[in-house]
Formats: C-alpha cells, sequence, structure tokens
C-alpha cells in the first residue's frame, strides 16, 4: 500500500481513536491515548492488510516543558512494503505505560532501553531492569533536567586540571 | 569450589559462567552469563552496555553538521553508512538535494566500507571456529582498502568522509583506477575464500543446522541485514526501498538457502555475506564506469537549521538497516536523535536461541549474528 | 650403562671413587642431558611455530632477537622466569603449584626412551614404546589437576575436555601402537627400528596397506592427545580463554607452554620410529652405521630431519584448520577412531598368519604400498601447487603504491589526503 | 643482598650487566593483551596483521591477562568498563605496562562531555604511555610499545623486585572492584 492509502485504511480502522499530525517537514505519524496503546499496536499488527509485523524501531523523547513523554514506534509490514509510527504520552512524573513485547518480541530490550535511560516502566514486561548503565547509576541520562553525578565509585567524572 | 555448582533442585544442576566483558570470542566488550548443564547450555542471557557512550545525548548539545564526526562511532566497522544515514536524514528534512556524483562516490565509499567490515566480519567468525589464518589474509586485504579509503578522505577508521549534502573530498581519476586494480585483486580474493575456507568440512559441520533461526522469529525480533536475508527474507533496502544512485544500478541479493543444511542456520549467514562481497564488487566496478562530472557537494550552508518535524532514515549497512530518528525543534540542534542499528536486535534474540546450544555454538552464534559493541551499545 | 661407568671409572683413572657413585652422577648428568636436549628442542619449536605461522599468514614472525630470531624462545622463557608468580587466592596452593610439574615431568621423561640415534638413547628400555604411553599419561592428571585447582570455572572446563579427551584418545593411539608391535615383535623402541630399513618400501608405513592406514589413524590420534588444532579445545582461545592454564602465569605457564611443543615433537619422534624407519640411512645397514662415527651423526641427523617434518605438518594443521566442537570429537573417536584400529590390526593379524616370514611376495606388497604412497603424496603435492597458482593473489602487502612493473614508483603510491595535494598543486601552479 | 644493590660496587657492576640481560629479555618478550574496548581495538588487530607485524618485535597476544605484560586501553572506557579493567590489571602479573591508546583512553577525547565515559584512563590506573590519535594508526601503537621497551631498557629490574615500591602514578580507588 502506498502511505496515503494505509492511513485512509488505518482511519477507517480505528475510528475515532486516530489523530494524524501533519507536520510542515518530515514524516506523518498517528498518535494514540495511552490506554488504548497496547490494543491499537496489537490490532495493527495482527490486522491482515497492515500486518505490520516489524518494530523497526522503538523510543522515546522527553518533553519538559510539555510535562509529557513520547514514546514513538516505527512500524513496518515487509509483505506489503508499508511503515507507520505510532505515538504515544505519558506523564513524566508517573511515567508507566503498557508493554509491547507480546506483540514484538524486538520491544522486550527496546522498552529496557527506554526504562534505563528515561525512566519509563512498562506493565508486564518479561524482564525489566538497566541495559545499559550499570545497575547503581542514579538517573535518567535522556530526560532533559539529568545531571550528572560527581563521582562514580571514587572515579571522577570531569577532568582534574 | 564449592561457588562453581549451584544447588537448585534434586537433579536441575546448573553452572553460571561468566562470559566477557573481556573474552576473546566477544568482539568487543559484551558479556554474557552463561546456563550451563557441563557443556550444554540452558540460558544465554546477554549484558550490554559496556559501551555505552551517550552518543544519543551528546546530540543534543551539538549542532548537525558537528554531530557527523560522531557517527563515525557509533559503528567503528562502517562509518561511512553512519554518515550516510544522518546525512540523509538531514537532507530529507531540510530537502537538500545532492549532486550525482557525491552519490555515486557515497556508494563506492560505502561498498568499499562494506568490503571492509565483511573481511571482519568473515575472518572472526573463522577465528572464533579456530581457524585463523583467513581472519590474517582478510586483514592484509582490509588494510588496502584502508588505503584507499586514506587516500580519500585522510582517515583509516572513523571516515567523515559522507557530509550532509554530499561529500566532503572528491576522488580524482586515478584513484577510481586504484579502486579498480583492488577489485580485480580482491575478485581473486574471493575466490581462494571459497577454495580455502568456506567450504572446508569442518567449518561447515560447526555451523550447519546450528542455531536455527526461522522467517518468523528474525521478522518479530527486528533482525536485519544479512542475519535477515539468512532466515530467508528477500530484503535489502538498497533494492527494495531504494536511495541515493542504487535504483540505477544492477546487483543481486544473495539469501541464504540452507546450502548445507536448514535456512537460517549459521553457515547460511556466514555464507550470505561471503556471497555479498561479490555484489559489492559488481557494484563499485558499475559506479566506476557510470560516475559523472559535476559537484561533490550540494548547496548546504554552514549553519544547518532544519524545520521543525522528525524524520526516520535508514541505510543497508554491512548489518543491515542503520537507521537513525531525529526530532527537530527548528533550531542548530537536534532535540532528540536515536540510533536503531542491527546488533542491538541481533544481540536480543540470543536469549531466545541459545537453549540446547553448547558452549562452542554460542561462539558461533555470536560470531555469525555479527554483533559488535559500539553498535548494541551506542 | 654399567659398562659405562666402569668405562669411565678405568679410563679416567678413578678407581677410588665407588661405582655406585659415578653410576649416580651419570644418571643426573643424562638426565639433565636430556632434559636440556627436550627444552632446547621444544624451546626451538615454539620460535619455528611462530616462524611458519608468520609465513603462512604473510606476516614475518620474531626476527629481532639473535640472527633470524633464533634466540627468541630463550627470551621468552627469561622473561616467564622473572614474572610474579601469582597463585589466585581462591585455588588450592599446592595442587596448583605442583600441576605444571606433573606436565612437565609426563612429558620430559619421555625424551628419556627416544632413540635419536643408534646409541644416542639414554635409556633403550625393553618395554620402551610401552613405557612412552604410560609415562605420557601423566599429562592428563596434570593438565585435569591445573583446572580444578585454579578455581576457575574455564580452566576446569578446559581441565575436563582435556582429561575426557586424552583417555579417549590413548585407545587409538594404543591400538595402532599395537598393530606395529604385532609385525616387529618386540617393544623395544631399537628393536623397532632394527626390523625396518632405510629404504621407504622398508618402512612400516608401507610395510601393507593396513600400516599405511594405521599411520593415519595414529597421527590424528596424537594430534588429539597433543591438543592441537583442529582438537585443541582444553585450551580453545576463543571458547575457553585460555583453558586448563588460563590462570597460571610466569615459569608455570612456561611449563605448560614448553611441554606442549615437546609434546608436539615427542609425537613426531614416535611416528618417525614407528613407521618411517628412524634413524636408518638408506643403503646402510646398522652394523656398517655402529662401526662409523660419521654414519652414526648422518642417522641422528637423518632421525631430527623425520621428525622436523612431522613437526612442520602439525604447526602447518595448527594454522589452517578450524577446530572441532566437542561432541564431534568424540564421536569422532568412538564411531571412527576405534572401530578402524580394530580393523587395522585384524588386517595386519591376518596379515601376518598369510605371510609370516619375509618372502618375495612380501616385499612385492611393500613395493605396491610404497607405489600407493607415493602415488597419494604426489596427486596431493600437485594439488597444493595448483591451488597456489590459480588463486592468483599477489602477495605483496603494498601493490597499490607500486607500479604496473612491480617496482617502486612514487607517482601511482597512494597518499593521504589525496585532495588536498591536488589543490596544494594548484596553488603551487597559480603562483 | 640491598647493601650489593645499593652501592657496593662490584656488585652494582655485575647486577648492572645481569640487569641489563634481565632487560634484553623483558624487552623482548612484551606479550599485550588481547583487549579492545573500542574504535582502537580495529587498529590493535591491524597492528598484530600483516602489514606492520608486532611479532616481529616478539609481541604477541595473550588472551589471559594472567601471562600479558602490556595491558592495551585500546579505545574509550565508560564507568561500567572501568571496574572491570582495573580487575584485569590487578590480574596481571608483575611486572606490568599500561598503554592508554587514542584519545578517548587519554582524556575522555571526543565523549570527554558524555555522562557515561571516563576521561582519561589515568583517572584508575596508572599509565606508562599515551598514544594520540583518533585512532592511532599501528604505526603509531608500535612506536608506543618501542617506548615501553625503552622503558624497560632503564629500569633497574633486579633493584626493583627487592625493593617492592608501589608505583607512585597508581591512583588507588576504594570501591571500584
Amino acid at each position: 500500500m502506498t502511505s496515503e492509502a494505509l492511513i485512509d485504511y488505518v482511519k477507517g480502522l480505528l475510528g475515532d481513536k486516530t489523530k494524524w499530525a501533519d507536520p510542515e517537514a518530515g514524516d506523518n505519524f498517528l498518535t494514540v491515548a495511552s490506554e488504548d496503546w497496547k490494543n491499537i499496536c496489537q490490532t495493527l499488527a495482527t490486522d491482515k492488510k497492515c500486518s505490520l509485523t516489524y518494530l523497526r524501531n522503538f523510543t522515546g523523547t522527553d518533553y519538559p516543558e510539555d510535562d509529557e513523554i513520547e514514546l514513538t514506534a516505527h512500524t513496518f509490514s515487509y509483505s506489503e512494503k508499508h511503515g507507520l509510527i505510532i505515538k504515544t504520552r505519558i506523564s513524566r512524573e508517573a511515567a508507566v505505560c503498557d508493554t509491547l513485547s507480546k506483540i514484538w518480541p524486538a520491544a522486550i530490550w527496546y522498552e529496557r532501553e527506554i526504562f534505563d535511560l528515561l525512566g519509563v516502566s512498562f506493565n508486564n514486561h518479561p524482564d525489566l531492569r538497566r541495559i545499559l548503565m550499570p545497575e547503581d547509576w542514579v538517573g535518567h541520562p535522556l530526560r532533559k533536567d539529568y545531571k550528572q553525578q560527581e563521582t562514580y565509585r571514587g572515579i571522577p567524572t570531569t577532568r582534574p586540571a | 569450589m564449592t561457588t562453581v555448582i549451584r544447588e537448585l533442585g534434586d537433579e536441575q544442576r546448573e553452572l553460571v559462567l561468566n562470559m566477557g566483558p573481556h573474552h576473546p570470542s566477544t568482539h568487543g566488550v559484551l558479556r554474557f552469563v552463561l546456563h550451563t548443564d557441563g557443556e550444554v547450555m540452558r540460558k544465554a542471557v546477554p549484558e550490554i552496555g559496556y559501551l555505552h557512550r551517550g552518543l544519543e545525548k551528546i546530540a543534543e548539545s551539538t549542532t548537525y553538521p558537528g554531530y557527523v564526526p560522531y557517527t563515525d562511532r557509533v559503528n567503528y566497522l562502517e562509518a561511512m553508512f553512519a554518515n550516510e544515514a544522518f546525512s540523509k536524514a538531514i537532507e530529507s528534512l531540510s530537502d537538500i538535494e545532492v549532486p550525482e556524483r557525491a552519490q555515486y562516490l557515497r556508494a563506492i565509499a560505502g561498498e568499499l566500507n562494506r568490503i571492509a567490515s565483511h573481511n571482519i566480519t568473515i575472518g572472526c567468525i573463522t577465528m572464533d571456529l579456530g581457524a585463523i589464518t583467513p581472519f590474517v589474509h582478510l586483514l592484509r586485504e582490509r588494510e588496502t582498502i584502508n588505503d584507499l579509503i586514506e587516500a580519500l578522505c585522510g582517515q583509516r577508521v572513523t571516515h567523515h568522509y559522507v557530509r550532509i549534502g554530499g561529500v566532503a573530498y572528491d576522488a580524482d581519476d586515478n584513484w577510481l583506477k586504484q579502486v579498480e586494480k583492488f577489485l580485480n585483486h580482491f575478485e581473486a580474493i574471493i575466490e581462494e575464500l571459497d577454495n580455502l575456507i568456506v567450504y572446508n568440512e569442518i567449518l561447515v559441520k560447526r555451523m550447519a543446522d546450528v542455531a536455527v533461526i526461522t522467517a518468523d522469529d528474525a521478522v518479530g525480533f527486528g533482525l536485519v541485514g544479512p542475519n535477515l536475508r539468512a532466515s530467508g527474507v528477500d530484503w535489502d533496502l538498497r533494492r527494495d526501498m531504494p536511495y541515493g544512485i542504487y535504483p540505477k544500478l544492477d546487483f543481486d541479493v544473495p539469501i541464504g538457502a540452507g546450502e548445507k543444511g536448514t535456512v537460517g542456520d549459521c553457515f547460511d549467514r556466514f555464507v550470505v555475506r561471503v556471497r555479498e562481497l561479490k555484489q559489492s564488487c559488481r557494484i563499485i566496478r558499475q559506479c566506476i564506469n557510470n560516475i559523472p562530472d559535476g559537484d561533490i557537494i550540494g548547496n548546504v550552508s554552514r549553519k544547518i537549521k532544519p524545520p521543525k518535524g522528525e524524520v526516520y532514515s535508514c541505510v543497508e549497512g554491512a548489518r543491515g538497516e542503520l537507521g537513525v530518528y531525529v526530532v527537530s525543534d527548528g533550531t542548530e540542534k537536534p532535540y532528540r536523535v536515536k540510533w536503531r542499528s542491527g546488533s542491538f536486535s541481533a544481540m536480543s534474540i540470543i536469549e531466545h536461541i541459545s537453549e540446547g546450544l553448547m558452549i562452542a555454538d554460542l561462539v558461533a552464534v555470536i560470531a555469525t549474528l555479527d554483533v559488535i559493541a559500539p553498535e548494541t551499545d551506542r | 650403562m654399567n659398562a659405562l661407568a666402569d668405562f669411565i671409572i678405568n679410563s679416567l683413572g678413578l678407581s677410588g671413587l665407588s661405582a655406585e657413585l659415578v653410576m649416580l652422577l651419570l644418571v643426573v648428568a643424562v638426565a639433565a642431558a636430556v632434559f636440556g636436549i627436550g627444552m632446547t628442542i621444544s624451546g626451538l619449536l615454539t620460535l619455528a611455530e611462530r616462524r611458519v605461522a608468520g609465513r603462512i599468514q604473510s606476516r614475518i614472525g620474531p626476527n629481532r632477537v639473535g640472527p633470524f630470531g633464533l634466540l627468541q624462545w630463550l627470551v621468552d622463557g627469561l622473561k616467564l622466569i622473572m614474572k610474579e608468580d601469582v597463585v589466585p587466592h581462591d585455588a588450592d596452593p599446592h595442587m596448583f603449584r605442583m600441576a605444571p610439574y606433573l606436565v612437565v615431568v609426563g612429558v620430559f621423561a619421555a625424551f628419556a626412551s627416544l632413540p635419536f640415534g643408534q646409541l644416542l638413547i639414554a635409556s633403550d628400555l625393553n618395554v620402551g614404546i610401552l613405557y612412552l604411553l604410560a609415562i605420557t599419561s601423566l599429562v592428563t592428571v596434570g593438565v585435569l589437576m591445573s583446572g580444578w585447582a585454579s578455581n576457575n570455572k574455564w580452566s576446569m572446563i578446559g581441565g575436563i575436555r582435556a582429561a575426557a579427551q586424552i583417555v579417549s584418545y590413548e585407545i587409538p593411539t594404543a591400538l595402532s601402537v599395537a598393530s606395529i608391535i604385532l609385525i616387529s615383535g618386540t617393544l623395544s623402541m631399537q628393536g623397532i627400528i632394527n626390523e625396518q630399513g632405510g629404504w621407504p618400501w622398508q618402512w612400516y608405513i608401507f610395510y601393507n596397506p593396513f600400516t599405511f592406514a594405521v599411520f593415519f589413524l595414529y597421527f590424528t590420534a596424537a594430534l588429539a592427545e597433543g591438543n592441537r588444532i583442529p582438537f585443541d579445545l582444553p585450551e580453545a582461545e576463543s571458547e575457553l580463554v585460555s583453558g586448563y592454564n588460563t590462570e597460571y602465569s610466569g615459569m608455570r605457564f612456561a611449563g605448560f607452554f614448553l611441554a606442549e611443543f615437546a609434546n608436539i615433537y615427542l609425537m613426531s619422534a614416535i611416528a618417525t620410529t614407528l613407521f618411517f624407519g628412524g634413524w636408518q640411512i638408506p643403503g646402510v645397514t646398522p652394523e656398517q652405521q655402529a662401526g662409523s662415527l660419521v654414519l652414526q651423526i648422518t642417522g641422528m641427523v637423518v632421525f631430527m630431519s623425520k621428525s622436523a617434518v612431522g613437526c612442520f605438518v602439525v604447526i602447518w594443521i595448527r594454522w589452517t584448520l578450524p577446530r572441532l566442537r566437542i561432541d564431534q570429537l568424540m564421536s569422532l573417536c568412538y564411531k571412527y577412531l576405534i572401530p578402524l584400529s580394530f580393523v587395522c590390526l585384524g588386517g595386519n593379524a591376518i596379515y601376518l598368519l598369510i605371510f609370516p616370514k619375509p618372502s618375495s611376495a612380501n616385499t612385492l606388497v611393500h613395493m605396491i604400498t610404497t607405489l600407493f604412497g607415493g602415488v597419494l603424496i604426489v596427486i596431493f603435492v600437485t594439488r597444493v601447487m595448483y591451488h597456489h597458482r590459480i588463486s592468483g593473489v599477489s602477495l605483496d602487502l603494498n601493490f597499490l603504491a607500486r607500479g604496473e612493473k612491480g617496482k617502486y614508483n612514487p607517482e601511482t603510491q597512494v597518499r593521504a589526503y589525496g585532495s588536498f595535494r591536488k589543490k596544494y598543486e594548484k596553488k603551487q601552479g597559480a603562483k | 643482598m640491598d647493601a650489593m644493590v645499593e652501592q657496593g660496587p662490584e656488585g652494582s657492576f655485575v647486577l648492572g650487566k645481569v640487569d641489563d640481560l634481565l632487560n634484553l629479555a623483558r624487552k623482548n618478550s612484551l606479550w599485550y593483551m588481547l583487549f579492545g574496548t573500542a574504535c582502537c581495538a580495529i587498529e590493535l588487530m591491524q597492528t598484530g596483521g600483516p602489514r606492520s607485524d608486532a611479532d616481529r618485535f616478539g609481541m604477541v597476544f595473550r588472551a589471559t591477562p594472567r601471562q600479558s605484560d602490556t595491558l592495551i586501553l585500546a579505545g574509550t572506557i565508560t564507568y561500567k568498563m572501568a571496574s572491570r579493567i582495573r580487575l584485569l590489571y590487578e590480574q596481571m602479573a608483575e611486572p606490568k605496562y599500561v598503554i592508554a591508546m587514542g584519545s578517548c583512553a587519554n582524556t575522555g577525547g571526543l565523549f570527554q562531555e558524555s555522562y557515561a565515559v571516563v576521561n582519561g584512563g589515568d583517572l584508575f590506573l596508572p599509565v606508562d604511555v599515551y598514544i594520540p590519535g583518533c585512532p592511532p594508526r599501528s604505526e603509531s601503537l608500535i612506536e608506543g610499545l618501542m617506548l615501553i621497551q625503552q622503558k624497560i631498557e632503564k629500569e633497574p629490574w633486579l633493584k626493583k623486585a627487592w625493593t617492592n615500591t608501589k608505583n607512585p602514578k597508581d591512583p588507588q580507588i576504594e570501591g571500584l572492584l
């Protein structure tokens, strides 16, 4: 399907739950509410005509001025050769979301990474722990207001003059 | 010695082994926690992050052109592709036209880089299975590629050659002749590789039918590139979602056929990479024959300010789809950059397929999946 | 040896000393000499391995210490002795310290009954070959002990692999040796050599088709016993870091290292004795050889060169083949090697029933087998040459920097910053 | 023995000659550990490869720290990795040397601003030789190894072994391991 056809098809499939951005540059994407997040992803992944079986990329972006974290999933279908970007927004303080690891196994590690770097925890995740940073690290580095520790296990984090 | 064997239950005993981050076969600083029953593995749990350098956070404090050198370090074996992916993202975000000559040069440099990267990979596979000599021979060939790329852009490993809007330096005719000379030489090497090691009885026995990844698993875990193709999925970004000059070129995409065992086993992953070397040579030859004259960089201002928006751009690197997701807020600096790399997803499947393998097989799996630390950790 | 002691006492006028004391001194001297020879041979082999590996991998190899780097092994040994002798905190200290000695003793004691020449043998035991098989088994104990005592899981896996592997491969080795004993009728190393002759068709490898097969069985099994690729699982570098000797440093590691190379020499020397006629010179009978010093030395050179070829083949295989997996290794031993050795043993026995004494028919079989072996060697060499030729790969590392005729040509040399140079030249031209 | 090392005229002469011999041995058998953390590891491989064959100088790689003399910090060091590297260093047998290869191992280099990268290997290890470059060419690495050789040449080995002095450059960090 072409991207326009896919957008029309998804609009028909999901009805009033869709919210499309129409940015002046770059890719178009679909935003859904965080409650519907898992169900909509499930529908899109299993629907015959969409068959978005490949989770290309899954990441989060911090927006402190909105007090929200945006989760972005780039999905793709090898058989139909089309892709769709699905987004949701959750609050920064109670950063909790449903896991997608049952739908796409690739999400297991992507979600661990988001948990590690942005501090978003995922319900029903099989193995949610830090992936990139050490277990005793303080803070979530990709948040915009992240401040680094002064020493880590006795090693200074700035180079002495 | 009491610590070695942990009592689990009446009959369940397992040996917990720590492999890495310093281990000769982990290709950089990867770590695996192996739960084994003697030589047979129950589970291998990968632990990553030993090379996490915070490339994505650094992007938020550098300008767009200033970030390109950092992209070299996303994967030091294939720096060209990361350069190209990032440049392509910014070009599509701010509508920059890339001159045709630059696109040809990108393809030539990229394919040379792919050969160099596959050289290391194929060599590492054979070395991890015990044969050291093919690795050293391939290092020797890589030296020549390093020379060529150094003559082009002055760096051996971290190239910083592909820039936003084009490429950094032009190639003269002499350089193109040198590349052709190298190809004549290297195509003989590929044949020698076939004679020397690819169909070696022991090597085939070690890899055939080991750690089979089905096509469904491969797609579900997001494997890309040669790993995906070895599982029988016929997909190559260069052919199916063409970018740059690739639509004008003629090349084949080798896919795994279960030549010695099952589709998607270690041998398929190995042999797909060997076959790709030849296709890369073909691509470079076509580029050298058809390269036009002209500019090498488009009309790019010193300060790049893409409009507000976001883009996901990907190229077919040596380890498959190397993607970058860039969010721009309209300023000189990116708001968010996220790298999507083949090794990250390849690493995540290891726990899934490791059950029942032997320790020696795990080494083959890591090598044939071509997992490399900077890509998983970034 | 007693006669030798008497001879020394009489000729040097040491009648004041007791024969026992002289004997003791002599034994110590011979032991030291054997150990020294063993050390030198294995040290030189380490160097040979590195140089041969260098050639195979289009490198050079160590060439800085002494002429052609000939003293490299001494330098390495000296350095290893000076290194700190680390005993890990959680290791079993006594066993950890003892293990290398067992390995070294096991290997170097075997040198005592190697027939370097007709008279150059420290002790020609009448059970020589059995002694060799028995004493080298000490290595297994040492390796297993080192793996266990290190309290390192990788070492332990290496040690267990070594035990499983060496014990299993003892069987085909012993069975192939038994075939030869059957033919020679003696266990003495010198006796076995005396039964053979100088010309290839007098060697036991070409005795009959079965012994020809036995040689390959012996060679494979001996490779596995020596922990060499493709059977180097106990110290598989890419799997077990360094296997059973992971935790060893300094002198103790040097012990393991030298023992490994001494083992290579040992297996080639045994193969030379059993299959290739030992020190026999073509056209010279043992009686003639016994009377002449020149022929004695020639015999020693012949033995050394034959075993050197064996060592070279082992090193060549080491740098060519990948390694097997543990289950493949075991099935190779139990499913193929052991049954085949039994077949060969039986075949030899039947052959001896048919031709119990040397006869012209017997000689004909030798000749035919030799011819067959010769044809095989010719085919192998032609194949190697053919592949060497068709590969057509220039081994010139820097071939881009050279002109068409292979001479160094600065005009075509690849330079860094090629386009910078172009700009620079343009600027110069403008001036 | 100590007195002889300290000032005895004949003793120091003899020891001096012995020292020369021993240092010649140590210098020509400098085994490095097969250990690369990032980009520089590629150049480390190339150094062992055909064109700049480090084996000429008797330098071979060993996989285990117990048997190696030189630890080459080849590449970026993260905080997660630092404790492991310190452990590897402690596992090496004396005498041991450390080479910081590339800008990242020298000062943090390109990644000095990053939250996860140690700003130089000398913050937690006694570094003997610094090699600049990003990454340094294999020729530079060979030069670095030769600098270690020069250092070994000048070391009074016997004296050092008996007095057992601590390396003044070694930053002892509690809690790292």
